[in-house]
């Protein structure tokens, strides 16, 4: 049987990377969208400015 | 890019609820292991997510077939974006494996089959990103995207089955026949066993909101693209 | 012979050809003309059946592409600003090589003749790495019309090649257009294309802007056609 | 030169086989000039076989066990090699759009790339398994290890060449083709190791059999698959 103090340091490290992984990736979703949309906004105001 | 449609915002508020009740649910709801105790509560959320790796996976491999049926853009940003989730959360099931194998199987790595497949799947994957990485024109980066998925798709099965061959596993086979020689198994009580699915449930909720969140980064980033080649 | 309809080409989200018309009848010579990036060589490369129309209709030789390609194939003729030649074989072996992938009979007799025409009969031994830009493209125009091709696609051919190289190969290519062949060819170069076409016709913005025939437009008004055909298309 | 027309009517087209030979004769005689190619694998295979004896210390013992593994890894780094030079020569000149200009089936193509590569990676092996015998003193001459070499190299090479000719036609093409095939190909490479040690270590027939089927099994799959998907690699 493993000692409890020993098994709940491996638990707590495990839940932690449940956690951070998928949060670390969240966030990089918010960041990329939030580019992407300033590139778009950008980009628009380009086309505005500079009509074909 | 259009707002978020009421189904997925819904789709947000219940994921993260899901999330919690699981989170409580392995905590408070399911009972103490005899011999592992604590660090067998990794196992739920370890075999949640690679079930929702192997999603990842399946979607990945369909959408590359349907690509190269159709030559549609569509399918391309779907497939993806079942890449990067499979890739991102077969990565924490290898992560979390290790922690619970240290104490459990005294080794953080260990050549068992399902770790070694795990983690050429996740090879193939990168592999996949550079590839694409390498391609300008979107068309012929999405028809090599697809035929590279479709051949890692056909070559991961046979790698585990080769390494199956090759290596008698001591990875714990928990549903079905108790593998004898399996370090790490356990007699699963009912309320496990219910976490479990529930954890599988939750998870498979949060697979379709990533999925849908990552499928509208796709448009959002094609749409930029087009507009960036018709600029320049 | 080549029929064009409506063509769109797109690369992912990016189009290319939009609503393309194009026709050309038996015998003529087409110099396609356009700005860098207008579509030239894109165009070109689905009539060679080397890349996909996204929609509309495309005959080549009595054909429709994509469906039919393997026939349009064996009846067409490819010389690009590449050379399409292996270096480290002789210039005999390339024409052999792709006289076997055309199943050309009678291929010794037919390729002396090849070699007599693009004038390499003494150079037939040698490797094409040991030549000059200007005899590679001689035996890829050889080679383009090993099989005795009905229609001709030329992509820029004078890519690369000095005043002596290409007054040669001018020579050549109305020689291997003469035979009742009929031939397109893009060029954005005016002056050399003056005195070989037929016709020209203009690629901008991704449709044929201006079409007109040598014969209707009295001389030296080529420039001045093109011109006008560039301001007509913004 | 004759009239036009009149060919016209009844234009030849080749069989399937014989633009496969002649591809595979237009890849040998190119290579029986030039050497480029085979020397350069070959030379990178001693040199991988030199850096491993340094590596690994071999002595008697350990060379017995590490010889089959040895082997496919040195087989797979030069077999990258010859895959991406062979390609980049395809793709160098447009002789790829010539090839596709041709009026045969595409896998015709496929199939005549990929039995020219078989072929400088048999010759390679060739080379390299009797020098390896020499320097380490090992007797390579087995009939059942020529038959894994063959299974081996057959499916290294169908997957091989259907991924180089999509690497070829990338921006990062000399350093992709490994990072595409080494993940994709380890089924192969797990499978001969223990067949190869199997036969080296004469174990029965029927213990080896099972890396022998899986070798057959994967040739068959991933031929299939590749001539399947061929076209979407080289039609735009």
């Amino acid at each position: 049987m493993l000692e409890y103090s020993v098994s709940i340091k491996y638990m707590l490290a495990g839940y932690t990377v449940f956690l951070a992984v998928p949060a670390v990736y969240l966030i990089s979703l918010v960041i990329r969208v939030r580019n992407l949309k300033r590139d778009l906004q950008t980009m628009k105001e380009f086309q505005k400015k500079n009509p074909k | 890019m259009k707002p978020q449609p009421v189904a997925l915002k819904v789709l947000n508020v219940v994921s993260v609820l899901l999330f919690l009740a699981a989170l409580g649910m392995v905590f408070l709801y399911a009972p103490l292991e005899e011999t592992m105790n604590y660090v067998q509560k990794i196992f739920y959320f370890h075999v949640a997510n690679a079930w929702v790796g192997m999603l990842g996976f399946i979607a990945a491999a369909v959408a590359g077939v349907v690509y190269l049926v159709k030559h549609d853009q569509k399918w391309d940003i779907i497939e993806l974006a079942a890449v990067e989730i499979s890739l991102i959360f077969f990565i924490t099931t290898i992560i979390t494996g290790s922690i619970w194998a240290r104490p459990v199987w005294n080794t953080w790595w260990t050549w068992d089959t399902r770790l070694t497949t795990a983690t050429i799947l996740e090879m193939i994957y990168i592999a996949y990103l550079l590839l694409r990485q390498g391609i300008e024109d979107p068309d012929r980066r999405a028809r090599f995207g697809a035929v590279y998925t479709i051949i890692g798709a056909i070559s991961v099965p046979i790698t585990f089955l080769s390494i199956r061959i090759v290596s008698r596993t001591i990875h714990p086979v928990v549903i079905g026949a108790t593998n004898g020689t399996a370090t790490g198994s356990f007699n699963m009580a009912p309320q496990m066993l219910f976490t479990m699915f529930f954890a599988l449930f939750t998870f498979s909720a949060i697979f379709v909101t990533l999925f849908w969140h990552r499928i509208r980064l796709g448009q959002l980033a094609q749409q930029v693209e087009q507009l960036k080649l018709e600029e320049f | 012979m080549i029929t064009v309809k409506k063509l769109v080409k797109r690369f992912g989200l990016k189009t290319v050809l939009r609503g393309l018309d194009f026709e050309v009848q038996e015998g003529e010579f087409v110099a396609l003309l356009g700005p860098n990036g207008a579509g030239k060589t894109t165009f070109l490369r689905i009539l060679a059946t080397l890349s996909r129309p996204s929609f509309g209709e495309v005959r080549v030789a009595g054909h429709r592409l994509p469906a039919e390609a393997a026939a349009v194939r064996s009846n067409l003729g490819v010389v690009s600003h590449l050379p399409l030649l292996y270096g480290d074989l002789t210039a005999e072996e390339n024409l052999q090589f792709y006289g076997r992938m055309y199943g050309v009979f009678e291929l010794r007799k037919r390729i002396d003749e090849i070699l007599e025409l693009v004038g390499l009969t003494s150079r037939r031994r040698d490797l094409v790495r040991t030549f000059s830009r200007g005899m590679q493209q001689r035996l890829a125009i050889g080679r383009a019309i090993l099989p005795n091709p009905e229609v001709l696609l030329f992509d820029e051919p004078h890519t690369g090649l000095d005043q002596d190289a290409c007054d040669m190969l001018d020579g050549l290519l109305r020689e291997v257009a003469g035979k009742g062949r009929t031939v397109v060819m893009t060029s954005h170069d005016l002056a050399r294309v003056e005195d070989l076409a037929s016709r020209f016709d203009v690629l901008s913005r991704g449709i044929i802007s201006a079409s007109s025939k040598r014969n209707e437009m009295g001389k030296n008004n080529l420039l001045d056609f093109y011109r006008k055909a560039l301001a007509a298309a913004v | 030169m004759n009239n036009i027309q009149e060919i016209a009517e009844h234009k030849p087209t080749p069989g399937f086989f014989s633009a496969v030979g002649a591809i595979i004769w237009k890849d040998l005689s190119a290579e029986l000039r030039s050497r480029e190619l085979l020397s350069a694998m070959l030379v990178f295979a001693l040199l991988v076989v030199l850096i491993f004896n340094f590596a690994l210390e071999l002595d008697a013992g350990t060379r017995r066990v590490a010889t089959p593994g040895i082997l496919w890894a040195t087989f797979a780094f030069a077999g990258t090699l010859g895959l991406n030079r062979s390609m980049a020569v395809e793709k160098d000149r447009g002789c790829l759009d010539g090839l596709l200009l041709a009026p045969v089936d595409r896998s015709a193509i496929y199939f005549g790339k990929t039995i020219s590569n078989l072929a400088f990676m048999l010759i390679v092996e060739a080379v390299v398994l009797p020098i390896y015998s020499v320097l380490y003193n090992t007797n390579l001459f087995n009939p059942g290890l020529i038959v894994v070499i063959l299974l081996g190299s057959v499916g290294y090479v169908a997957v091989g060449t259907l991924l180089s000719s999509m690497a070829v036609q990338t921006r990062t093409r000399d350093v992709l083709l490994p990072i595409l095939l080494f993940p994709v190909v380890i089924p192969i490479l797990i499978a001969a190791v223990k067949a190869s040690s199997g036969f080296l270590q004469g174990l029965a027939l029927t213990d080896v059999m099972p890396y022998i089927n899986l070798l057959i099994v994967y040739d068959v799959i991933f031929i299939a698959a590749a001539y399947m998907v061929f076209d979407f690699v080289v039609e735009e």
